[in-house]
């Protein structure tokens, strides 16, 4: 079983979530107001969610390999377009 | 030359002194942090009060020819500040660069515009309250202008595989984004109560007029820790940016003033005015930008009016360009 | 038939239009949003609020018959609601769901009480201070029935592995939940400071009172936009549960002020009763049914309560129960 | 060594910290106001908060395999009854 | 032989009685929490508030040798109490421990202070507003005679591979922690803007003054549920210590009565200075000890302070030190 | 490719932001108001944010072995002084 984690604006969430759904996971978690560096240099700050550009979400989804890969398909347009990461490791349930 | 009595009645007020507060923290490192979302909430509150204020004030007014010529002055120098703007920053930086910071300045800076208007208050001269208005009304054109140039002039770059956003997105961000839904909103919600006659009216000032000026000098304190880290990251940005981040609310708000006299406003509205041009948005236009302009770096549009145009502002231009009004409009 | 005057009244007051307008925000998809935990914020000081100063006015009005009897009759009722709302939710649901929305409609809702004594105070309707006793004391005969239901006819299906809730957490649940403790508490609290003369009252008055109006306007908001997400998801639960969500409150609150009327209340705290027993629990039943009956959806009993009948009350049901009371109860 | 991640409802932490310390675990960390969607077709939200029943709790807990085990057997009463998904991978102290 | 009616007098207010109600939710076991991070704005607006308002009162009475001498004698119990707070501490726990409590106790506790102020309001008993420049200077003497016990009895202890902490971050962590700094900046822009005549003074006094009560009693209430879970875990930290946090308060008022006396206090501003000894810190010191001492085991410095010396200054302290100062100063 | 999670007190997050910046980590997460138990037995609490001693910070670096093994250097004395846990996992990019 695999575990994706994907971190990226929280603007794009509304499209991450209608991207996890459409690959066809069981579930999926969010944590918000998340700040970081990344390769576009940027420095998020919670200080800075009053400017309404917000922080970075934690998205975790604990998956299939099938939908790992449906996954992968679906999430890198994304990154390419809005900056943001994601990374998959192997887990196995309880 | 500049009128230091002036200067000093702006600075020694408990709003810009909170802010000097927030800034020297930052200085000198102390770990002070009005943590997330408090900013928030004095951001949504001053919004509504503000909101809901210049609404009651439209409607005592009415919708005159004055409010429409003040309101309509305010959209057309959102839509040119962004062109000229624009061709001055494309000597130095690229078209998505360029636009999303002609963008910022074109539109304006709410708390700028409340400051404005406390520091008339405390000076007891009149201003028309309906301007909140054309605060209002501000965002949503220099966004439009910001990604048009966008469109014209910087297409080719993009990638194939990339997702695009179409002119649909563009209008919701300009006129949905949360900041703009929510000023309108409150003043469309005012204008509605007040027509009921004065008791909502009075029900709610209670709670958006006797707590303004101090959710307002709070708000301030967290916006000086924002912008002293700000001004950190600007002076990575260089010489060339920096000097944008001053001479261009001088330039704005000059020409401001001078379109003010000409339309006949009154010394209190004409600051309102200059401060509206002058201003730089943090609120609403940052987050449309992130959407539509991707390519462009968040820290520099939003460290430029932050950063330094917003202190500067608050601290010199607002008795500084009450001072020129002064000298061109007479005293009501 | 429906009197005009009397619902534009009551929608044209600051919260009602701020409750649309964030159902406004929803509908048109802008990303406004009053970040957690605010909402918890506004939602903590009006139970205070509310509290402190019904204890205030009970001790005012002291521990009489008609304040037993007053309470007495909302007790009956939140025990006598989920008994019936039960059986008419058997018909398509299962024992859980069934329980839980029953419970759900038996307790209240603190906010559209809060709205309806706003109301009154608009209108200059006086009213028995002493009602929000019979707010704090309607949650947990709800609870309690509920979770008896659920005991008597669900035991079959629960699987051996699993873990046991007893009674005392029920009754834990049901008398020391956040809400119920906190409102209960602050009335105890208004009542002793009461007691030792006006000095503590006036001082504390300032917060509980002249701030209420406004931050019930701003937490309304906050509603407007809950109650436009939650009435999204109702969509998918069926036309059923849709009719049950408008009509329940209905037959609640005629039932209440007939009882009302036997009773003898005077105009305004029949309204109050009637909305006490038209509204649905969103606070404490809640949570008190996510730990005892977790098969329960808890998306069924949240969305039917907040998404239609909290603004069907809000909007619709204020006046108009109001309209039957008068044509009932002759005035004072 | 293993990284166990349970997320499930807020309101189950308490429960969840007895199972945990009575496991003998090195120690643990909870992060607040995660949301999500699940097996329960729930899709909890920030926004929801005010009606006490909060949002979920995503804990980690990094112990030894035998901890693990004791964990495994513990947390599946727990999520059967409450809902609620726990993910066991592997990593290594720095 | 305890004034049974002043003692009464103090429990019976909104803030003390909202603080019980918090120390009853965690007894019973209900779920009721203030979620972070509204305690912190709570927190930060009493400070912003204070300050301001001692401020004014500075700028009021000018910087005379009364101020002086009460702020100098201030400044000499947070330098002396860790003094002998230590040799009786070393007795049972280690330098680091023994320093870190020692540290708390010569600090004070801002809000122990604001309720002893708002309890004199009550009374009506005059007390000198400056005193508040007292409470902004005892965290800075407190922390650093702390560390000067670490650096000189602890240090063989430190491993040599460990990271160091220079004096100079001793002393930022002395002045510019965020609390010490919000306190004294505001001091500061009181002072300003108070010189600046009334009007700035009156159109922040709204917000700084008639909303305080209120803050104060919500704080109140979320300091009872901290308090109260603290004080489970005081109980592990057996009965030395449970002594210490009750008995120490009681030692360090007794002396700063007796020392209010010989610079001739009036019996408000003595109960202040008393109440400011017998505090013991919980905004500064944990902080400034968790940076430089992390040897201490937070739990021990944090529980002393919040879970016993802190209720019981509020509740037993404030009317017991008055009852003494009654009969030690002669009314003003 | 690794993953290394740092959790420690708030009040150390911008050292050991200076420490994973010297590291050349290609960016790192942070999300904050963690709470939790340690070895030193301590219970962090969210109602406790209100002393200044803060909650955890939970660290996220997704980097190369190279940078993970500077890290590890790095990481070691820090958490040995002020306390807090930092474990290494695999994963990939999606
Ligand atoms: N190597 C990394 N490890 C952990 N988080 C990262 C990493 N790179 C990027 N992020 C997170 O993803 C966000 C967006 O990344 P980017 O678009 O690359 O700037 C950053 O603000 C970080 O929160
Ligand atoms: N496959 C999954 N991946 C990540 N998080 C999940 C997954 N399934 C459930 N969750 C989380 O666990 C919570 C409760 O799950 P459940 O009880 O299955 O509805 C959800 O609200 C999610 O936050
Ligand atoms: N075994 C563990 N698993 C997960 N988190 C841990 C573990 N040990 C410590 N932590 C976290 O790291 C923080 C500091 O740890 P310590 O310095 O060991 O007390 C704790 O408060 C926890 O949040
Ligand atoms: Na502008
Ligand atoms: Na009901
Ligand atoms: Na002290």
């Amino acid at each position: 079983m695999n575990r994706v984690d994907v971190i990226l604006s929280e603007r794009e969430l509304e499209r991450l979530v209608n991207v996890i759904d459409s690959c066809g996971t069981p579930g999926y978690s969010v944590a918000r107001h998340v700040t970081g560096r990344g390769a576009h240099g940027l420095v998020a700050s919670e200080a800075l969610e009053v400017t309404g550009l917000g922080t970075n979400v934690h998205v975790i989804i604990f998956c299939e390999e099938p939908v790992t890969e449906a996954l992968r398909t679906a999430l890198r347009p994304l990154l390419a377009y809005y900056g943001g990461v994601a990374f998959v490791s192997t887990c196995e349930p309880v | 030359m500049v009128d230091t009595a002036l200067a000093l009645q702006n600075i020694l007020t408990p709003p810009v002194l909170f802010f000097f507060l927030g800034m020297l923290a930052v200085l000198l490192g102390s770990d002070l942090e009005i943590p997330a979302p408090l900013p928030k909430l004095f951001s949504l509150y001053l919004l509504l009060a503000i909101g809901f204020t210049g609404g009651v004030q439209l409607e005592r007014s009415g919708l005159s020819l004055t409010v429409l010529l003040s309101v309509g002055a305010a959209v057309f120098m959102a839509s040119v500040i962004p062109l000229y703007s624009f061709l001055i920053l494309r000597t130095r930086l690229d078209v998505y660069n360029s636009a999303a910071i002609a963008a910022a300045y074109g539109s304006t800076s709410a708390v700028t515009y409340i400051t404005a208007e406390s520091f008339l208050r405390v000076l007891e001269l009149p201003y028309d309250g309906f301007m909140v208005a054309a605060l209002a009304l501000m965002e949503s054109p220099a966004i439009i202008v910001g990604l048009l140039l966008v469109r014209l002039l910087g297409r080719s770059s993009r990638k194939p595989g990339q997702e695009k956003v179409g002119p649909g997105a563009v209008l919701h961000e300009a006129f949905l984004n949360s900041s703009v839904f929510l000023l309108i909103g409150s003043l469309l919600v005012g204008f509605l109560v007040a027509q009921q006659g004065p008791t909502g009216v009075q029900k709610l000032e209670i709670f958006t007029d006797k707590l303004f000026y101090g959710v307002l000098t709070f708000f301030l304190l967290d916006m000086g820790l924002v912008a002293a880290r700000r001004l950190n990251e600007l002076r990575r940005a260089g010489p060339f940016l920096i000097g944008f981040a001053v001479l261009m609310p001088l330039v704005n708000a000059f020409l401001a003033i001078g379109l003010a006299a000409v339309l006949g406003m009154s010394q209190g509205t004409a600051l309102l005015f200059a401060v509206l041009c002058a201003g730089s948005s943090y609120i609403a236009v940052p987050a449309a930008m992130r959407m539509t302009v991707p390519e462009a770096n968040p820290s520099l549009y939003i460290s430029t009016g932050l950063g330094l145009t917003f202190p500067f502002n608050i601290i010199v231009g607002i008795p500084l360009y009450l001072q020129v009004i002064k000298t061109v409009i007479p005293a009501g």
